[in-house]
């Protein structure tokens, strides 16, 4: 990774985490309300694959997608904005949260159904080689999604046919209150690529360098033709499920013990340690983001809630194809 | 009789019936240790076991499956949805397998298998996780469905539904899972399927409401009954089997109705409604059957937008006004 | 103008908008060589090679999702579903994707999708494989639903579909395939959707019906003409959107509706019409809108049985007679 | 295998090709309609299968499912009755030859979507399992069926909960008119029990011992308590998949080749080599069988077609529990 390529990763590190620290602040607060779904202490996985992805490249998210529409270059300002279900958001208020989405920026959308982006991805590879380009597609899901069936539908095509697709399942160990080894029949999800002639790789999804790796090999891949590749990067979620979260399932320990394994403290003692940015330095490039994020939050807070007469607008397209 | 919530009470019901029946089992989505997202499995583990209070992986049509399988083979499977809007996922195995099953076994099969799930808005949670969609399964035979408005009512159907040997939708509402009532403790105590129950007497219009609607249709009626016109609220608690007895009876004396509910108007369940009113009680009617459902969009994120998509008080008692008044 | 069968119809249609729109693609199983089941795609996989005409696994959900991605990317993919009953296993990527995208993405985005398949009864194919499921359709917003029920229509009705900007559910009946009518050569003739057909104009009654049982109300139309009843069949061809106009016209003239199609009769799409006519043309009526469909159990193999549940000639007959002498 | 046992699975074998060939006559002569799939050339797995299961054990069987039927006990008068939708019928007509089911025998039934019986077979382990009992169950599916989503999410339960359910795939090389290769993305299906921690076999579908091999440790396997087990049996189907299928997506010297594989031909020269029967006892057998088979023709010709006014009758169970 070169130097400004990690700079830009640890800047959108920083973002998603703080944008998520605020999401999370506003819902206690009642300024936002809904599904709020936190990837904190994931935030690796989203920033590298993000930082080698053009804007003509297609991710697809999930229920926790915060990250990745950030990573794929949404504004804080419109997300925070979405999550508030205001006008002026990603979706004019009608998603919030769980549906942030950028066509034409190559963000398909995070998706609140559990494995319900994973095709999409695959069909934006699917068009992208019909219409002889040379984009790639990312989705990202969680090891939970792993067990639907769409998961594997959508792999053994994208095997076939040889798709542009990058599967990146982020393993962070629970899906809602429920460990990953009591539902998942494989210790390591990436061994699932091998029922799919599928190549699948095992990373550590809090350090940047271990994403980087893999996923440079993975676009390599897609671009010569040879098809999917399938990553699983485990990780950990520092926040509750939801905003609410009892987390009787886990304990204390386990989550200091991740918290000690923070992806941006550690990509920043890189840094620090191969004199990319002092320490100073870093500490300005905090306060930045929470100047944007401040920023955010005003826009969020100041734009307007949409007019219920527009309610019906958009159920169709009614304009010319 | 005891003070339950709606989610306690149906949670009673469940452990009364594994209690007293071996066969009975749940199966679902983070239903153990968390006892499910609205505690409506809560300690049943610890009780029971995590055989009997199985946490499945998030592969519902795949444990929609196991269940007809353990059903066709003398179990009684309790299977918990979390959102009922995830059963799309699992749509095959309940409407081409559960729901005909028995029927293209020429009925040497019974499925003893309840779907339990909640619907409908509340919770902010967008187009995906706020549906109410009863009507699939009004539409395709096989199934009875089950839409419980309150407490006592969700502990007599559940336990109907539970001892029943078809497949069954039991439908919650999201938003009344803290809704109280006195409950019976009776541990035989059922509500058979198909009997509406009138919740408020009237003589100018019948309003036919169902879940969350109901309380709406009795505040209205309140307000209605302010500028002095007395409705009938009726909930018929089941839509299979559908009690249109008491419905027509009540339209025989009002001559005007309405069907309100929160699933989409366009072809919802009050279509099939207004239409056996209008087939059964044609001559009694002074004014077409109103219907009120979510409009023709997706339900929105925005709050704003979700009140303006569902019927409210208002709208209800604006559509009254217009049949009165027709 | 050219003699064709209804699927040579929609096969050339396809191969035409395939020629001037690159973007145009067709997926589905067993749709290359052997040209799909009913010929529908015959000859397209040798003139348009195995990208643009893909066979796909049996993986439905997973194919849908694909071809929604495709759809979001520039693409216009026409996803073929051999038996429509098989959507249930992709009910998710079609009800809370396809039909929800664009409106959750507050209509930053567009899918032109469509899904074709057959359904209805006609092989012996029992439950699974015979049923009528426009309903879902009608019901969770965000589709176009399309019956056509001659070749003329679908020729006509399929063009507008594909280079509509948005999922469309295009409904074929697979005992109508080898129908054949007079089709328009012109490269660019389409039929708009929401315009429904009068096909054949009377004064007593008004009979709503589509895909096969259009042929069924004409033919029971020309029964009762011998009586001395005039019967005036209305093919709406689209049920989203739904030309109630047409429908409320006839009824002002005829002062009695019935309405016939092949889905189940409770909750199904017959419901939505006849809760139309009643609101919009009360006064109008003389006697209930009436409601034929099928027998509220699942489609039986026996062909005795299945005659039995699904609405003959004799029972359209004996249903408008009852409207006529209410 | 003994010798009993070998007797057993030829008159199975016999008993399925013959019903099959009078099915197939029969609907060439328009004495029957309807989806009718053969299994002829496949009769090795069945007939292998049901000679080790016990009439408590259960399958769950696929729209190609005569011989399954037949192999768990089906008496073939009262399946080729259901053939003609009569009364007699096992599904009185209901259900036809795509749900053929005997539930009290242990037969779940046929089914006519694509993997739709699947998860039905490990509900029945689970059932089992629940009530303490050593029964097993079988699926049976073809090649097509495991890219259905409902076989990966099925496969993965059954392994975590270790349910005694024996998993057999039927590769026949089609599905439909579909090459297995043009659309699956593994030459052998069993390497995708590896996804779920399933030992997963590849056996002769065209030869009972091999077929027994496999079958016999994966019964063991399953009444241990250690899970599932996958079998992938290759075999081939000598007929078209329906009835009127053109056939072109294969050539006749492909048909040929397998035809030269026959099961039944296979197992004879077994028996006579080593002298289970002679070839006079086995012409014997096969005029037994046919005779089976035309007394099953007239008692389904004979009975009475159901009659419409019971037609809503059994759409549900008004009984009491
Ligand atoms: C089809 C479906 N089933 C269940 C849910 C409820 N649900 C939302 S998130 C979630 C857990 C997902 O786990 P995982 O895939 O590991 O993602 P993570 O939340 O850990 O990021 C569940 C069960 C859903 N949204 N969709
Ligand atoms: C869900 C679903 N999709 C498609 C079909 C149509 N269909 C019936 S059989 C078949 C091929 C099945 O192939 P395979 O699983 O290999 O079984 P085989 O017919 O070879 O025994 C298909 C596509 C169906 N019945 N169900
Ligand atoms: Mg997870
Ligand atoms: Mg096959």
């Amino acid at each position: 990774m070169d130097k400004q390529t990690i700079l830009n990763v640890h800047e959108t590190m920083l973002v998603i985490r703080k944008f998520e620290e605020r999401a999370l602040n506003l819902f206690e607060t009642n300024k936002l309300r809904g599904s709020v779904h936190l990837s904190i202490g994931q935030e690796a996985v989203a920033a590298t694959v993000g930082a080698y992805l053009r804007d003509e490249d297609y991710i697809t998210s999930t229920h926790r997608g915060h990250g990745h529409a950030i990573a794929k270059g949404a504004r804080a300002d419109r997300a925070m904005a979405e999550l508030m279900g205001k006008v002026t958001g990603y979706c004019g208020g009608r998603g919030g949260s769980m549906h942030i989405a950028d066509v034409d920026k190559g963000n398909l959308g995070a998706n609140a159904i559990v494995g319900g982006g994973i095709p999409h991805a695959a069909g934006a590879a699917l068009s992208a080689k019909m219409r002889g380009t040379d984009q790639v597609a990312v989705t990202f899901f969680g090891d939970g999604a792993s067990n639907e069936g769409i998961f594997h539908e959508t792999l053994n095509m994208a095997s076939i046919w040889k798709l542009p697709v990058i599967f990146i399942c982020e393993n962070n160990l629970y899906g809602m209150t429920t460990n990953v080894e009591r539902v998942t029949s494989v210790k390591d999800i990436a061994v699932r690529g091998a029922a799919y002639d599928i190549p699948g790789v095992v990373v550590d999804g809090n350090d940047v360098f271990s994403v980087e790796k893999a996923f440079k090999k993975a676009l390599k891949r897609a671009k010569a033709g040879d098809g999917p590749t399938l990553i699983e990067a485990k990780t950990y979620r520092w926040k509750g499920h939801w905003t609410g979260d009892p987390e009787m399932y886990r304990s204390r320990d386990e989550v200091s013990s991740w918290k000690e394994k923070c992806p941006i403290l550690r990509l920043e003692a890189h840094m620090i340690e191969n004199q990319l940015l002092t320490e100073e330095q870093i500490r300005t490039k905090h306060q930045e983001i929470d100047q944007l994020i401040d920023e955010a939050e005003r826009f969020a807070l100041e734009s307007p809630e949409p007019d219920p007469s527009t309610v019906l607008d958009n159920v169709f397209d009614e304009g010319d194809q | 009789m005891s003070k339950k919530k709606y989610a306690v009470a149906i949670r009673d019901v469940i452990a009364e019936e594994m209690r007293s029946d071996e066969r009975v089992f749940v199966m679902g989505e983070d239903i153990g240790a968390l006892g499910g997202v609205f505690g409506c499995t809560r300690g049943l583990q610890k009780e029971f076991g995590t055989l009997r209070v199985l946490d499945t992986p998030i592969s519902e049509s795949g444990f929609v499956g196991i269940g007809i399988g353990a059903a066709l083979t003398g179990m009684r499977p309790v299977i918990d949805f979390m959102y009922l809007d995830f059963v799309y996922v699992a749509m095959d195995q309940l409407l081409n397998q559960a729901a005909k099953l028995r029927y293209m076994y020429g009925g040497r099969a019974s499925l003893p298998l309840v779907i339990r799930g909640q619907q409908g808005v509340g919770r902010g949670n967008a187009g995906t996780h706020s549906q109410s969609i009863e009507a699939f399964f009004t539409h395709i035979p096989g199934f009875k469905v089950v839409m419980p408005s309150n407490a006592y009512d969700a502990a007599g159907l559940l336990r109907t539904a539970i001892r029943e040997n078809n497949p069954v939708m039991f439908i919650e509402h999201k938003a009344l899972y803290i809704q109280t009532e006195e409950v019976p403790d009776d541990p035989d105590f059922m509500i058979p399927f198909g009997q509406a129950a009138v919740k408020r007497s009237g003589s100018d219009a019948t309003i036919v409401a169902t879940s969350l609607m109901v309380s709406r249709a009795l505040e209205a009626a309140e307000r209605l009954a302010e500028e002095g016109i007395e409705v009938e609220v009726i909930d018929p608690r089941t839509l299979i089997p559908f009690d249109i007895d008491t419905v027509i009876t009540s339209v025989k004396k009002t001559g005007r109705a309405l069907v309100v509910h929160e699933a989409h108007k366009n072809n919802g369940p009050g279509s099939e409604i207004a239409s056996q009113i209008m087939e059964k009680g044609f001559r009694y009617l002074d004014a077409p059957v109103a219907r009120l459902g979510a409009k023709a969009c997706t339900l929105p994120f925005s709050l704003v937008l979700e009140n303006a998509v569902v019927p409210s008080v208002e709208d209800i008692i604006q559509s009254v006004h217009e049949i009165c008044y027709h």
